[in-house]
């Protein structure tokens, strides 16, 4: 089988669950003839027409929410936001009306709200967001982060079999760079497991989406240079979070560097650090450590968006450090 | 007073409706009810206003917990909206519109029990007075924020629409939400879709203190039908009938595939926003001539007796019969008891079932072992026994 | 001097800071000759006029982005949000566009953006909500949540005097429950400093909003019963946080439990956890632990508010389960 | 192809304005302008133009930082728009709009630097293209989020209204603009309050690939304005001197303290929705038709010289200015350096002055100690030296 890229594996989910369940369908800011500003759902608009590809005005609140509407009668709409950062206008929807929908009213609410999201392509403060911090924080709702082809496939898959709302974030610096071969068959990830993205004993790293790479790279290094063994950790779902993984890392290497492309403050590597200290302070040898976005919004110029956001060789020294403690 | 409250005062010509876009139909719809469907309109706003005024009664006992909220004087506009939709079709009720959920089979015991939070309530005490629903019966429950109904509707027309089904959606909003954005997305996405929605305006003056004057500068709220591309429809929000008329022409438009339509009725809040609101800012006078020479089912008894030859007697059986009901409902409602604590972390998600009782919780050791993960996550007891 | 409650507090502030600054306006849904449905802004309308107290139509996007304007132009807007649950409207509009308007754009947009917050008060899952996560998650905002008579006073003069967005969250519990003798003369409180509520030596406990009150009556207790020495942190500011007061407390007491109202997955607790854990590892003797409410909706009924908030035993239990740790 | 750009091609009656809601003004205040003026407007467009071409070159040479989007076709309905402004008044204009900006007084030099990304751009590297202000000159930075910029601006006038001030705003909407929460929110906003306020509706056929049938079921945008109890002008976009009547009289209105007025200028969107774009989704022959038969300055030019009886050496004189101006601006801009890392931690508030670099960065300590608070929150190196 030929290998497809982290875009294409999304695409692929999305055609085969339509042409697996008619009650899927795509809707969002033009995602039909166009195939969606990153050409993610390119194709499914000639394949299954304008009923089930829906282009919509640009209304964020009024597709998710239409969405919720249409999955309460049992369709499992996949919406896009154009950029996920335009997600923002739909935070009441989502949180008040979508999270709470099947505890308060007792009223499914199966969608899926997926979209391009994060920074290292010059994108600017508004079109290189990672929110999965706020949404995580909302009980109701799931969320997905992947890092690799095979998961961006095989989570899409999940979500929209899920039978509540989910929410999917995709790497916009991963699109088009990561490729794999997709397992055989009805390849299906499920939501809540994280991955060993690398066998350790020294230390663990535990992070998601694009920064997964750059821990694989600083984990290298780490081993060439300094003979570290270094486990990194996928979490692939943010929520919920798979503790038993979590925990399993950290006691075994006793040693924990959460990383994300977040800001630092309030983003999920504090809940991470508040549950590891929790499940297994006894077995920690060091401290937790954040290796982070600088709390500031993401400056488009190159040298500004590179200073802010987490890099390689920030995970290295991050990870020397904690080594040494 | 909100300059438009002068003009819809009872000087409003009466059963007929003004239009704005779209050709009136020939006869109206009213005028081929039966007598039990007439009596019934009557049934179901006068079943409405017992129901809310046992709630007062409640609600002064302290046994309704949080807010009640009123529709008294607005019974007209619900159920005669309601009762033109067929039981196949599905609407949005707000917080006044307790006449709609009853016309589309909400029970008074259910009601009841929502109010005082019990155990047995449709919503086993997690959301408040009338916000629940059931979509076999055809009613969707609202949450608080207020134009959030509208794209939901949209989206529940949408199945419609995509599944080539003969149903059709009502969703209600107040002179109020028509200010909010999700109002704006939701029925510009309906329109532009050519969903089967009707979306009721009910103008009663007043969102909260706000006058409507306040809340925009339209002349009228179905001047905003143009500028989506829908037909706009406006009627006297007091009589059941010519409610009954022009959601009955909406409705229709929705079946044959005309899309949506926009209505607005034209009535007013007699009491205030919620029964602790003591309307301090409204004009003296105001209330009293609405009471006097605009009450829906005052206005309509008239009619029954006058126009449709109705015996007193048999408008005071409806009467009758609505108190019972009413009674009855109150006598078991009282019986049952509020909701066990553990049930409250139930249902977030189908999977997980429930979420995990926090490890200090008061004999959470007991608990835990109830619960099919007892090694939860974010719980203290994780790593070792200690905190039990 | 006579005590006045918190909310009389809030309203004393807005009035002296209308007096002292004519720039000074507020706006919202029926504050004006209603005087908001709390009655906060009760008076201001008669005092001010509704050119300077604006009932707004329900448009929160609206009136935080017209606020924003207004605070370009040189003004002091005060919003109102009726309940502080709508905030979830304005959310794009106070990320994306308040927070990082000095940043992207250097314009100032000093504002305060005002509402009941909280639970305890049966007020179901739309007026009981405690959304400062999502917000201090934000670089740009500023974030405060006063837990006394004499810092909802202050620091709501603080907030106006800002030259940044400040958001201040009113715990509608506290409202009429908590007076106070205010201190004379401009009495301000300075943001992102935090309070000792209580010395201690044993443990800290820190927390802000509503269960200060509870972690006192539980610090009573666990003297009273347990003969511990509780130390009580009140925040007061949660953007920025007062690091040095959260070390200075963790380094004396070597033990923390951090408490809050809010849900528990990316609560505040998380990152308090992080950066205790960052700063103090050395200092501490157990871990650090979190009393904080179930991941769920907030229903309605007492019995499950009751059960899904903290409460004083609950704190109790926790702090004695860290003493013993 | 959507349906009313055929109604909008270039049998579009010219240099006219069709109304709805209010009272046309006698003679047109383009024939009160003098011939500095009327060249003046052709500069403005010709400026933007030779700018947006000079952009183009950049891109291709990847000097571009990110997306270049393109006003081609357009440039007719931003400087006309902003022309009717005085120097006093504040417009915020969107992604299209580089001409009001140009107008208002931005440098050439200044959106060169901006798509650069250079240190000494307006906005120092951190927001792209053209999204910044000067609020001296009166123009306020725009965000992605569209919408955004309506109840900002309803802001922006209330407090001109509050102070007594003679200002007026003015703010671009595309037509897919008008379908966002905001739009909706701001403008009955400002319309209840009567905020001296201009909304323009840029009607250009497309939001990004989708054609304004996709986007709304109203005939026109000017006829949400009567839902918003505004009046409401549609003009011929491509006509710069019907855009500059048509919105010196909004403006006027606007100053008389008669409140919002909506304006819908019709037009057409040549080039794609970025660079990127390859328009696949455009109708063939669309984009030859607009190109041929309604090019602004190719309307104009015919204008000056029919009309006014300018010189064609006085028209080639503009385009020389034009092209002399963005050859010296481009000189300088390139010579300029990207901005220093450590630039990006400051200004997030105005106190604390710099956020703190975090302690994994190399050679961090030395940045720190520059700092003024080295015990920085949240950073590993508070504890102990180590990661030092
Ligand atoms: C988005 C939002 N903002 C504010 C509120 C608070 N609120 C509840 S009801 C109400 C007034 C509603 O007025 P209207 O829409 O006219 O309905 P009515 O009560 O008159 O039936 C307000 C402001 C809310 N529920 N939702
Ligand atoms: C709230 C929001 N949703 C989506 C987008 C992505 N987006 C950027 S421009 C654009 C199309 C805008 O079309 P229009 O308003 O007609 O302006 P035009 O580009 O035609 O000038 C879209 C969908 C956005 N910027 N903001
Ligand atoms: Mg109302
Ligand atoms: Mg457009």
């Amino acid at each position: 089988m030929a290998e497809i890229t982290y875009l294409e594996a999304i695409r692929e989910a999305l055609f085969e669950e339509m042409e697996r369940d008619e009650n899927v369908f795509c809707i969002g800011e033009d995602i039909g003839a166009y195939g969606g500003a990153f050409k993610v759902t390119d194709g499914l608009f000639t394949k299954f027409g304008e009923q089930r590809v829906i282009d919509s005005p640009i209304s964020e609140v009024g597709i998710v929410g239409a969405a919720a509407g249409a999955a309460h009668m049992g369709m499992r709409p996949v919406v896009e936001m154009q950029f996920i950062d335009f997600i923002a206008n739909a935070y009441d929807m989502l949180t008040n009306y979508v999270a709470t929908s099947r505890y308060r009213a007792d009223l499914a609410c199966p969608m899926v709200v997926r979209g391009p999201s994060g920074g290292y392509v010059r994108g600017g403060p508004f079109h290189s967001q990672n929110p999965e911090a706020g949404f995580v924080h909302t009980p109701g709702l799931k969320v997905v982060y992947p890092a690799t082809a095979e998961d961006a496939k095989g989570l899409m898959k999940a979500a929209i079999r899920d039978d509540d709302c989910v929410l999917f974030f995709e790497h916009k610096y991963l699109y088009r760079r990561i490729k794999a071969e997709m397992p055989a068959g009805d390849h299906v990830v499920p939501i809540g497991k994280a991955r060993i993205a690398r066998e350790g004993r020294d230390l663990s790293i535990i992070t998601y989406a694009a920064t997964v790479w750059k821990a694989l790279e600083a984990a290298e290094q780490l081993e060439k240079d300094d003979g570290l063994s270094v486990e990194v950790v996928d979490l692939r779902s943010l929520s919920p979070l798979d503790d038993e993984a979590i925990q399993a890392t950290v006691r075994k290497t006793n040693r924990a560097l959460i990383v994300h492309e977040d800001t630092r403050t309030g983003g999920l590597a504090g809940e991470i650090t508040a549950r590891i200290n929790e499940s297994s302070f006894a077995w920690l040898d060091a401290p937790v450590l954040r290796v982070t976005a600088h709390d500031v919004p993401l400056p488009y110029a190159p040298s500004l968006e590179d200073f802010v956001l987490p890099q390689t060789g920030d995970i290295v020294r991050a990870a020397r450090a904690l080594a040494a403690y | 007073m909100p300059p438009d409250t002068k003009r819809r005062g009872s000087t409003a010509d009466k059963g007929t409706s003004r239009e704005n876009g779209t050709a009136q139909a020939g006869a109206p719809h009213s005028s081929r009810l039966s007598r039990e469907q007439l009596l019934e309109l009557y049934y179901w706003m006068r079943l409405t206003r017992t129901l809310e005024e046992r709630l007062v009664a409640l609600y002064r006992q302290t046994k309704v917990v949080g807010g009640l909220f009123r529709s008294l004087g607005q019974e007209a506009d619900s159920v005669g909206s309601a009762f033109a939709l067929e039981r196949r079709d599905i609407l949005s009720p707000l917080i006044r519109n307790l006449g709609s959920m009853l016309v589309k089979g909400a029970e008074p015991l259910e009601i009841l029990r929502q109010y005082m939070a019990k155990a047995d309530s449709p919503t086993r005490g997690r959301e408040l007075n009338i916000h629940f629903g059931d979509t076999e019966r055809g009613f969707i429950g609202q949450i608080s924020p207020l134009g959030d109904m509208v794209p939901v509707m949209a989206g529940v027309t949408l199945t419609f629409r995509m599944r080539g089904q003969d149903r059709v959606g009502l969703v209600y909003v107040g002179d109020g939400a028509t200010s909010t954005g999700a109002f704006h997305e939701g029925i510009n996405f309906a329109a532009v879709q050519r969903c089967p929605l009707v979306v009721v305006i009910e103008n009663n003056g007043y969102a909260y203190s706000t006058p409507t004057s306040k809340q925009t500068a339209a002349r009228q709220f179905i001047d905003k039908a143009i500028g989506y591309g829908v037909p706009g429809e406006q009627a006297d929000g007091n009589d059941v009938l010519a409610v009954y008329d022009v959601t009955k022409r909406a409705v229709d438009r929705a079946r044959r595939g005309e899309g949506v339509s926009i209505i607005e009725l034209m009535t007013y809040r007699r009491k205030g926003h919620a029964e602790h609101d003591n309307q301090s800012y409204v004009p003296p006078g105001e209330i009293d001539r609405w009471e006097r020479e605009n009450d829906p089912l005052t206005r309509y008894i008239a009619r029954l007796v006058d126009e449709f030859g109705f015996s007193p007697a048999e408008i005071e059986g409806v009467d009758e019969r609505a108190r019972r009901v009413i009674d009855e409902a109150t006598d078991v409602a009282e019986r049952s008891g509020p909701p066990a604590a553990l049930d409250a972390l139930t249902g977030v998600y189908l999977d997980p079932p429930a979420a995990q009782p926090l490890w200090f919780r008061e004999g959470v050791a007991k608990v835990v072992d109830q619960h099919e993960r007892p090694e939860g996550w974010g719980t203290f007891s994780t790593h070792d026994g200690e905190g039990h």
